[in-house]
């Protein structure tokens, strides 16, 4: 018996374990230290309409327990992705999500509508909260009204479920989270990374070249804790919760308040076997907590 | 192939003010070639959480070791200078592409430039250019004599001459000062250090085949995140590189710096 | 030369160090450990109208380097503390910053009416942003119409400078930091914690009673840095920062973003004496970076 | 007074499972008293923050040395089980009021009940009291077998019985069924350990005097931060108390359990 596979919208997932977007790039280098079959799905780099390339170093900073990043959504752009990048994708068993961006409805929607033709991308995950870049990207994700018409768009053309990526710079996860629920998304996924800064010791200037970049890693883990919990609370579609996931515990912790699949990102960095280690641990995880099915865990803090 | 291992620590010594040799056993320094780093992580707990890209001095393989020189100046490195005699370290690597040794012909001769914490890597490479029979020049520059090193092992390889920033150890000023007056003859340059020393190389040595070897900070060290990103100049296949995978050895010109 | 001195509105600063409110109760312990008129100010523990008992334990959690509380603004009423706690912390040389709470408008008037006139009091701290109680708090902190009427009221019956203390669980600090500007108010003071959440590990259930948290501490410097950032932009009243302030090296990165005066919370539990050990080290700090007055540094990356 | 030290580690062992023995040597020793506890930082690191509150398990002033007695479960306290003689721990201490050792008058006796890890304080609590001329019986209950420790100690300090959970080691079940089997005749009870136990105790021994331990979660461990509140029975001076700076030893019936 499989104790870990979970249906989703468009996902088949053998277990709930992914790589996050953006901490995976296509897969390519990781497929070099395991097979990349025996992951639940991977969530690939952000996807745009022509190649980006992203913003100037230094694009990285170590802070305490976590990490700011400001890469810029970097990659080859959507031909490039759709030519080379998914179908090489294609000799693993494994659902790709896309990760979707742009800077204007129309790049997103054409974006969307190309590469859920994908034969192996099983779901778009609508990323409507990165902080990194100067237009699109996050004010489509802190304006209930403006993600509600985007994912209503993109929901017209997709022929994948749409998985909306939300952005915890918010005062109301829940109201974003409901506002792309009526749009007719099929999933959420969360939490994209909250907005910080760090500075250069001896100029006192900002380290990262952007200004301010990503936070993520283990120190925001209670914040992405707290809001998936809320967002359960507050919608009926399934959430993939993720931040700060370095632990088997962890993983289990975001199932218990409401996830019913989680990403890893940063911790790729430090521990790149972490997903597969992650998925061999949870086993006996589920033995010590008693527990038959990973699908027993998703949302048991609210019971 | 890239690997994690846990390798020992079997020596570890401060060698000049601040800056660290410690040498490590375990299997992966069979794949190990000079140039390549190691990514390291100091601690298994969440902070400091990253890892510490740190380039290999030199490969003993036969008693499966190799030795970093690293300065401690920062909270992981810190954390690493502390690490005992029989302490396990978490070790990613070999990562990258190191410098050709290929690159200059038996009989020929290598110019190695390098300028404070870049000096180590160049220390294996000079050893396998002698061991190719390849004659090897040793320009080494440093803020002051406390924080030079390795002086016994470079003169042992060949010609090697000292700069320091204040004239406390050899040469005062600039290595690039010294290459001006020494106007050495050499087949190929091989060079790691601050930017301005790379920049300062390649232009004075235009006409020269070169090798150098750049830093960023880096998230995850094997080319999937995107962090360490570099600019290459036209006419180049690409437009950018990942100085962890493509790098972080480029040759002259293929960047810009 | 006193290299440290700072002068704010209400306060003359010693040096630009102080305890941040909650984390130093009212002096008393840590006037055991060493002598207060060292700081360059106290900010007291939220004093409301009627005593507190605050909320159920577990109150506190540890998580990756922060913590989560929920203490629910517990303290002894604005009488005990006009009675009791003021008067004694008077024996010290050293401005007080009463943080002021309540459930309603009036009770926040009330305590600052009467709160401002104790002779020790140079400054209050309207506490606007407390994630932890069920009524007030919070919601005046996220709402920019409500806070500004909030701040207009308290103004007009303080009869020391006002400082408004900010929640981070916005989508914009910069518009509440503008909003209790033009309140009236005479400085800003943030951040106050981000909401979290832990769980036990076992059953799954919020490790805290009262179910979310506030996240303080290393872990969220980040995103404080960034936030006294924005505001420093935004605004042209000063600034107290604080989050995560864990070293000398964090004071000169808070007042490089533009903080005039920085407070320490969570790392007192760690190190008790982490104050005047901070204010010891900072002329060496001054040094090191060529600056000779503490006040030269203040919104340095914007220059 | 309470202060912070860095004390250095003299001695550590494994003396059950998972459960540690680690004797610090420092001036702050000189303070101590049975019940009080320390508040240690494990790391300098940021990760883990907290520090963690440890009881005194015996104080030996000659020496300058305490040791605690702890399990090693989560985070922090594995970090602390790492540590090596000749490292440096940093302990904020003594904190809290401790058992009274002379509410039982010289030739009285007085029952000692731990379980678990609240077994620690009791040892020197019994030690003190032995040293009064105080007669101790021990009741020290645990999960099973493999968990015990200090049975020598104890019992070279008087009656001891050991409970355990599954009979792996003396009585089998709960040390109030142990007690009420016993029926044994004593003038104060001293307590640590889980509440239920604690509850149980207050409420069979009602009549008697008694004092009990208490444990909460923990931020600054000196009463500044209203962290681990506990209500007080009606009647009390006040509606609250701080575990760490009134407690953690109280007199049964102050505090709501
Ligand atoms: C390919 C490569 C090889 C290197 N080889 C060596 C070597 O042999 N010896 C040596 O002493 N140093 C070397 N460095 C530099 C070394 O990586 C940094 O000095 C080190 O990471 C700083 O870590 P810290 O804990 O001291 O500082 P912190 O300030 O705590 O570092 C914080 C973060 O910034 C990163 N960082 C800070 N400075 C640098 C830097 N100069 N380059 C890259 N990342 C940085 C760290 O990796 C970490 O993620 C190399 C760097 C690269 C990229
Ligand atoms: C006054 C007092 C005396 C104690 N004496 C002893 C003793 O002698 N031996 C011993 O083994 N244990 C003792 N404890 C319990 C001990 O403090 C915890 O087991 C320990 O803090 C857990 O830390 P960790 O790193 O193992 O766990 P983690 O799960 O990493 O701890 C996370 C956080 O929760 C806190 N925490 C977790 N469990 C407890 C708990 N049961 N009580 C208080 N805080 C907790 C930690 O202090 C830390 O802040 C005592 C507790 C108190 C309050
Ligand atoms: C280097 C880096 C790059 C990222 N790039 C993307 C991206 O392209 N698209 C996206 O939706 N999220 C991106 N993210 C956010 C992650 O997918 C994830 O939401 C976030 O990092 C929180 O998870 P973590 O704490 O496990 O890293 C990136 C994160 C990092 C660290
Ligand atoms: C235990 C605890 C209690 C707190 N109580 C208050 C309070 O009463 N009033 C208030 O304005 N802030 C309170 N805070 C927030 C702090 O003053 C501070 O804004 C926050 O902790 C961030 O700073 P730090 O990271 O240095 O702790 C409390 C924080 C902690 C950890
Ligand atoms: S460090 Fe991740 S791509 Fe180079
Ligand atoms: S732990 Fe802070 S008051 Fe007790």
């Amino acid at each position: 018996m499989n104790r870990l596979d979970i249906q989703l919208p468009g996902l088949d997932l053998k277990n709930p374990i992914m790589p996050a977007s953006g901490c995976f790039g296509f897969g390519r280098e990781y497929a070099k230290l395991y097979d990349l079959s025996q992951l639940g799905a991977i969530m690939i780099k952000a996807t745009t309409l022509e190649p980006r390339l992203g913003n100037p170093t230094p694009r990285v900073a170590e802070t305490p327990a976590g990490m700011l990043n400001a890469i810029g959504l970097q990659n080859p752009g959507l031909e490039k992705v759709m030519a080379e990048e998914l179908p090489w994708l294609e000799r693993f068993d494994v659902p790709i999500i896309a990760n979707v961006a742009g800077s204007t409805t129309e790049d997103y929607v054409e974006v969307a509508r190309r590469i859920s033709t994908a034969p192996n991308v099983k779901a778009l995950e609508l990323n409507i909260s990165c902080p990194n870049v100067k237009k699109g990207g996050i004010t489509f994700g802190t304006d209930p009204v403006i993600a509600r018409e985007l994912v209503e768009q993109v929901k017209a053309v997709s022929k994948v479920p749409v998985y909306v990526k939300l952005s915890p710079n918010v005062t109301s996860i829940a109201e974003m989270a409901q506002a792309v629920e009526i749009a007719g998304a099929d999933g959420i996924t969360m939490i994209n990374t909250l907005l910080g800064m760090r500075l250069d010791e001896k100029t006192g200037k900002p380290l990262i070249s952007n200004v301010t970049g990503g936070l993520s890693g283990p120190a925001v883990k209670p914040v992405a804790l707290r809001m998936v919990y809320e967002v359960y609370k507050a919608v009926d579609i399934p959430i993939i919760g993720m931040g700060g996931v370095s632990s088997v515990q962890d993983v289990i912790d975001f199932m218990s308040v409401g996830a019913s699949a989680v990403a890893v990102g940063t911790m790729n960095f430090v521990d790149p076997f972490i997903c597969p280690k992650l998925i061999d641990e949870l086993p006996a995880k589920l033995d010590e907590l008693g527990v038959k099915h990973m699908k027993e865990i998703i949302g048991r803090s609210h019971r | 192939m890239i690997q994690q291992e846990r390798m020992t620590v079997v020596c570890q010594r401060e060698i000049a003010k601040n800056i660290f040799e410690m040498t490590l056993q375990g299997q992966i320094v069979q794949e190990m070639t000079p140039g390549q780093f190691v990514h390291i992580r100091v601690s298994n707990l969440l902070e400091p959480l990253l890892r510490r890209p740190i380039s290999i001095a030199s490969i003993q393989k036969e008693a499966n070791e190799f030795t970093i020189i690293y300065r401690a100046q920062g909270r992981g490195t810190n954390v690493l200078s502390q690490k005992q005699i029989g302490d396990e370290v978490d070790v990613l690597g070999p990562l990258g592409n190191g410098f050709p040794v290929e690159a200059v012909d038996k009989g020929g001769t290598a110019l190695l430039v390098g300028g404070g914490i870049g000096v180590p890597p160049l220390y294996e490479l000079s050893k396998q250019l002698n061991a190719r029979g390849v004659r090897t020049i040793h320009v080494l520059g440093f803020q002051t004599e406390e924080f030079a090193f390795y002086e016994e092992e470079f003169t042992q390889l060949g010609e090697t001459y000292y700069v320091t920033d204040d004239g406390s150890k050899g040469f005062k000023g600039f290595v690039t000062d010294l290459l001006d007056e020494l106007q050495l003859d050499f087949d190929v340059f091989y060079s790691c250090g601050p930017l301005p020393m790379l920049r300062a190389l390649s232009s004075m040595y235009e006409d020269k085949k070169g090798y150098i070897s750049l830093e960023e900070r880096m998230g995850c060290g094997i080319g999937a995140c995107f962090a360490c990103i570099c600019e290459t100049n036209e006419g180049q296949e690409k437009n950018y590189v990942k100085i962890c995978s493509d790098g972080p050895v480029f040759e002259k010109g293929v960047v810009k710096i």
